[in-house]
């Protein structure tokens, strides 16, 4: 056992770091609200850097990394608000060949896609498979998003596409994941914003975070971005060691989302299928928490600041709040896992051998 | 102890009933958030009724104009309006509740007779300029400067989180007249005329995207000495003077809308489709509804307690602060069930229209709630004025 | 309106206080555990001064008062740490004629009782009313009770005793009522001692009650216990507007029990009962987490001491577990209150002229 | 990153197996808690076993006669036996973790040829005379003080939260050598033997009613000059060196057990009868316990990462003080959970029988929570060491 980032892995990170600093700086993140969220341009240069085509195997043009370094990556451009369909968008590479492609579940009712102006295709995920909707056939009605970076659109039906993939499952779990890897971002950057803020800002002639008041919530948000980065990094591990890389697994169990019921087929034994389903719902759950309580406490230690549009928190905030209610909310991954609790909870942390 | 209210109680709500049910439905519709100008008219107009009808200054001495009700009478005015939809204060705001009552206390008989009847007309707008970007929390060390110049003061500086700066007629204006001395004795209190040259004001944007707060920007700006209320360097005191027309009756309206939101929340739970049934049948979302609404009622409790003492005492009793404290973390907690009800409809913004089946209300809401922790003191602040004037804890150094 | 505490109420608040000082103080109340909570003697002397006969009517031989001066006088007994069957002594007065009465719920299976070995008789409340069972037909056994100062014993069946009212709804609001008054007052003496420590407990050179982190929670702690104080009252108000002092209600509209169901009859009207209910179990919610977090807090706010069996703080946190559990779980009034949310919250809180 | 047992750990891991499946059964039923002297016994004996099978100071270098595993394989060690049963450390808690190593960092080698093999073996149990009732968080203020009289400290003063105390051979013991210096730097480590004249022991009862820590009472001790470990006035060094052997293992067990605890409140939840069914099919009681097995999932990976940052630089990464904070709450609102699962029967506590129908132990355990956030350090001196140590908060003065 190893849990720490390898070299490759750290210089990965460093280099996304890097990448976003120079080209994705907060300035022009908020410039993005101008092209509904995607500058073509910009999104050219992050797929060039292989950050889309990241677990597509080397010998189909991919980089062929696993789904940690996925995670990693993701991370680090949550940490910087970029924005844009990059979970879509990283799935289908390899799949369709589109270059800026959303994706959603499909729903009885009306559907609310992200990045409705800017997709060249949306993939559906339903209990069939996976569908691709091209972006010409997608007539949508624009909504007000709760994230300015987010626009939505309201679909009254979601066509029912040209299908890509047979099996859901994969799909979903690597979905949750990647989501959950932006919301770890969101809530570093939240508290990074904070604690930075809380070392410069001067009050009653101190610094504000000597106050204990100040000082204590950031190291309650630094306490939560730690565990749900554990739990988010521990998933990429468990769907590398379950899925593999770049490879799909077969249909599997049931992930309870809003609109479909999910079937686990015959791929992943028991086991494994209970390991990732812990993993990927846990960092769901803890990621997402993190992201709204940090994104929160960095407004309240901001004061009034904080309710300013200048001031960078509420863009942490907002954007957790449009991650959220991705693939199946919040209750359904705690009802997921609590199925999962089972009569000797450490067979599942002692098996990895 | 007793809640009911008395014959004279019953009389002034029966009253006030019967006006509101003639006066309310020829109001037409509200204005735009955006339409300032219709904003002014319709607060102002509000006000003028009020005056007409005998309701204007509620809690000001019938000396000064003003209906001189008992704190009883005050929530009763604020219970009946909120409930039967009446505007709210609005850009009346400062000049009811702030500047006016200060005038009635410190200022002199030229200047309440300048003000106090325009402001009771629904003729003068007030603004209110405390707050500065680098003192925050620790007010008293606000830095816009005022030098003496003859007969005016020459005033340099920055205020923030001025209400309807951009439509005010007057600010309440705290300056710094004397840098040497200790924080709190070199501050004075100036009437400033908005329109004087000097003056710019910047709206503030916040993260819920509305404009109400604006920024005032002072740039040698020279106000009459004629104006300063009370003693040069006093002005910390006179600004506090007017807390003692706080009767707790701050957060009145605020709390029942909300309770109102609660049980529109719960009708919305009965219909939201959830896990084959609806959001009202999962055991957790029913149950927070309930708890939610116990600390609703209990918050009202604590008001009628509060409101009582000042009844009683001429003060308020403690309550203020806990209730600040309380109710910022109470509806942030709903804010939070809102979306958790809504799901994937937390998405989207209310539209104006307010497309009630998608509750875009709320999820507004969660970011208004945001500044309840903030605004008018900190939940910090709270805490440490009830942990050191309340339960005697020694302060920090 | 004045819901203010009128002079009498002082005084009445400012006895009990007294009594408590010069004959409940901490040594004596600890050194209860020995008789198994009641000392006969002392049980007389609190009889003796109208504590139990509060709400009879002076022409029966009572004090005449109402439920809100029946709160009061709970409040200050829990805030002394008073062990006992309080709450069915009191409202067993003018009922039955014995001296230490218990109160439970009849349930299916088996019951566990408080104070079994002390008590002349046991009032079992179910859907038909209220029965009163003599102790000598009650046998039990004993069980290790949460609080050293509520010995609990279990019994195996209850037995049907002897009808002593035939209405229920208002025995099960009062014992909700007085319960939550007695857990006002243990939020009340909790923070007291939190509050004394801090201002007396040096760490660093300093009080602990000067950093924020101790000062910060005790003023959640006042926080708590005077928005569960001010629900107190106004149940108190409103049990004294809708049942009047010594009145039994008529049978009423359902109280979700454990066991049973409880239903409203005629004489309280829809108004009262959702008024009532809403009062009651509300008191009955802010008490009880009131005096569990304070309880909690108290621990902490002493450090290592707080752990000792020596330091008063957990005989505050367990009396206040020992309470929750009576009367209907904290779930049940939860979901009492939400069916009482109704369309206009303020017609509730304007009627009362 | 990889979670997965390299072949040489799954290795070690399947040998422990083995060994735990033959030796555990020959252990038989442990000792009621009252016990004193067969508790002793059953520690020692099962501290024996681990001895003559290689497994005793699993972390100790070999040249000390430890097993010299890597933190991982510690991990696997305490995995391992939480999993399967095996006895906990118990009162070989200060010789294996705290004396014993900082013996092998700082001892003479008379000193250490003296205990560590006995510590190893079985032989001696240790206790920490650490804490004092007026120092608390702040530990170096500690004032139990030694004076120098010839070949001996004479020591004076009082030690608090001294498990196992009365039971013990030795005291690893801080006192204070010169009253004149900075706090940090009059401290002396010195090896008490319990059996010296002047030193009173007397249990501390717990809110839980248990009596494992103790008071220790010193007058006027003559503790051997030889006996002091390191230079005088080296002590708080010297104490501090033990830290150099954590490698985020030290809530490794409690985590483990605490799952095995959810998995029985998932099952007993299953059980209960709620509302015309079972508290399973109450949604949030369902919840609750999902978003609880993720939040101890999460912990055992943080535990991990921890560990492996151990055995990459030697030294564990920040998570420790992020662990202890966040493991306390998350094992509150457990109790919390189980309180509002039992209902009634949360009045029970569990007899040492350990009724589990009724969930008694749940309650008992709520009761030992309380201590998670004040041991080893409170929460809130956690949360000073990480705004402080991690994120670069200035100090408070």
């Amino acid at each position: 056992m190893d849990f720490e980032l390898s070299d490759d892995q750290v210089a990965l990170c460093d280099g996304i770091r890097d990448l976003c600093q120079g080209r994705f700086d907060i300035d022009t993140v908020r410039g993005l609200a101008d092209c509904d969220g995607v500058d073509r341009q910009l999104w050219g240069e992050l797929a060039d850097t292989g950050v889309f085509s990241l677990v597509v195997p080397e010998e189909d043009g991919g980089v062929g990394l696993g789904w940690a370094e996925a995670g990693l990556v993701f991370e680090q451009l949550g940490r910087a608000l970029v924005p844009g369909p990059l979970v879509g968008t990283l799935l289908a590479a390899g799949v369709v060949d589109d270059s800026v492609v959303g994706l959603i579940e499909r729903t009885d009712g009306p559907a609310l896609v992200e990045y409705p102006d800017v997709l060249d295709a949306l993939l559906v995920l339903d209990g069939d498979g996976v569908w691709r909707v091209d972006a010409a056939e997608l007539s949508f009605e624009a909504a007000q998003s709760v994230d300015p970076l987010t626009p939505v659109g309201r679909v009254a039906k979601l066509p029912q596409g040209e299908q890509v993939s047979e099996e859901t499952y994969g799909w979903a779990n690597r979905a949750v994941y990647l989501s959950s890897a932006l919301q770890v971002g969101l809530a570093t950057g939240a508290r990074e914003l904070a604690v930075a803020y809380a070392q410069e800002r001067q009050q009653f002639g101190k610094p504000i975070g000597q106050f204990q008041a100040i000082k204590h919530k950031c190291a309650d948000m630094y306490s939560r971005e730690e565990v749900a980065r554990a739990s988010l990094y521990y998933a990429g591990c468990v769907m590398d060691a379950t899925m593999g890389p770049g490879l799909p697994a077969e249909p599997g169990d049931y992930l309870y989302f809003h609109g479909c019921t999910i079937e686990r087929g015959d791929a992943l034994g028991d086991h494994e299928h209970r390991e990732l389903v812990r993993a990927v719902s846990g960092a769901r759950i803890l990621a997402a928490e993190a992201a709204d309580h940090n994104g929160k406490d960095c407004v309240q230690v901001h004061g009034g600041m904080g309710f300013t549009w200048e001031i960078d928190a509420h863009l942490y905030l907002k954007r957790a709040w449009a991650l959220t209610p991705c693939f199946g909310s919040l209750d359904r991954h705690a009802e997921r896992i609590a199925d999962m609790v089972g009569a000797d909870p450490l067979a599942y942390t002692s098996s990895m051998g | 102890m007793d809640i009911r209210l008395s014959a004279e109680e019953v009389a002034f709500r029966d009253e006030l009933r019967a006006w509101l049910g003639e006066a309310l439905p020829t109001l037409g519709n509200p204005p735009g958030s955006d339409d300032w100008a219709a904003r002014r008219e319709w607060d102002m107009g509000w006000q003028r009724k009020l005056y007409d009808a005998g309701y204007a200054g509620i809690n000001w001495p019938s000396e000064f104009g003003g209906r001189g009700s008992t704190p009883t009478e005050h929530l009763i005015f604020l219970e009946e309006t909120t409930r039967m939809g009446a505007p709210y204060v609005g850009m009346n705001f400062v000049a009811q509740l702030h500047a006016g009552p200060t005038l009635i206390l410190e200022a002199t008989a030229e200047q309440q007779a300048r003000h106090l009847p325009a402001m009771l007309k629904g003729e003068e707008v007030w603004c209110q300029g405390f707050s500065e970007p680098n003192a925050g929390s620790d007010l008293a060390s606000l830095s816009t400067r005022a030098i003496r110049d003859g007969d005016h003061y020459v005033v340099t500086g920055q205020k923030i989180w001025t209400s309807f700066g951009h439509v005010a007629d007057y600010c309440e204006l705290l300056v710094r007249t004397d840098p040497e001395a200790p924080k709190h004795r070199g501050i004075t209190w100036l009437i400033c005329p908005m329109d004087l040259p000097g003056i710019e004001v910047r709206p503030i944007t916040t993260v819920a995207g509305s404009s109400e707060f604006c920024e005032v920007f002072f740039d040698e700006v020279r106000i009459p000495v004629e104006n300063r209320v009370g003693d040069e360097n006093d002005g910390w005191r006179v600004a506090m003077v007017t807390f003692s027309f706080e009767r707790g009756t701050a957060f009145i309206s605020e709390l029942l809308g909300t309770m109102n939101q609660l049980a529109e929340m719960a009708e919305l739970a009965r219909s939201i489709p959830r896990n084959g049934s609806t959001a009202w049948d999962d055991d957790e979302i029913r149950r927070e509804i309930g708890r939610l609404q116990a600390e609703y009622d209990a918050l009202w409790a604590l008001t009628k307690r509060v409101v009582s003492q000042a009844q009683r005492t001429g003060m308020p009793g403690p309550g203020g602060s806990v209730f600040k404290l309380y109710y910022a973390d109470v509806k942030k907690r709903m804010a939070d069930l809102a979306h958790r009800m809504l799901e994937r409809n937390a998405l989207v913004l209310a539209e104006d229209s307010g497309d009630e089946q998608t509750g875009g209300d709320m999820v507004a809401s969660r970011l208004y709630v945001l500044s309840l922790s903030i605004a008018a003191g900190t939940s910090e602040i709270q805490r440490n004025i009830i942990g050191e004037r309340i339960l005697g804890l020694p302060k920090e150094r």
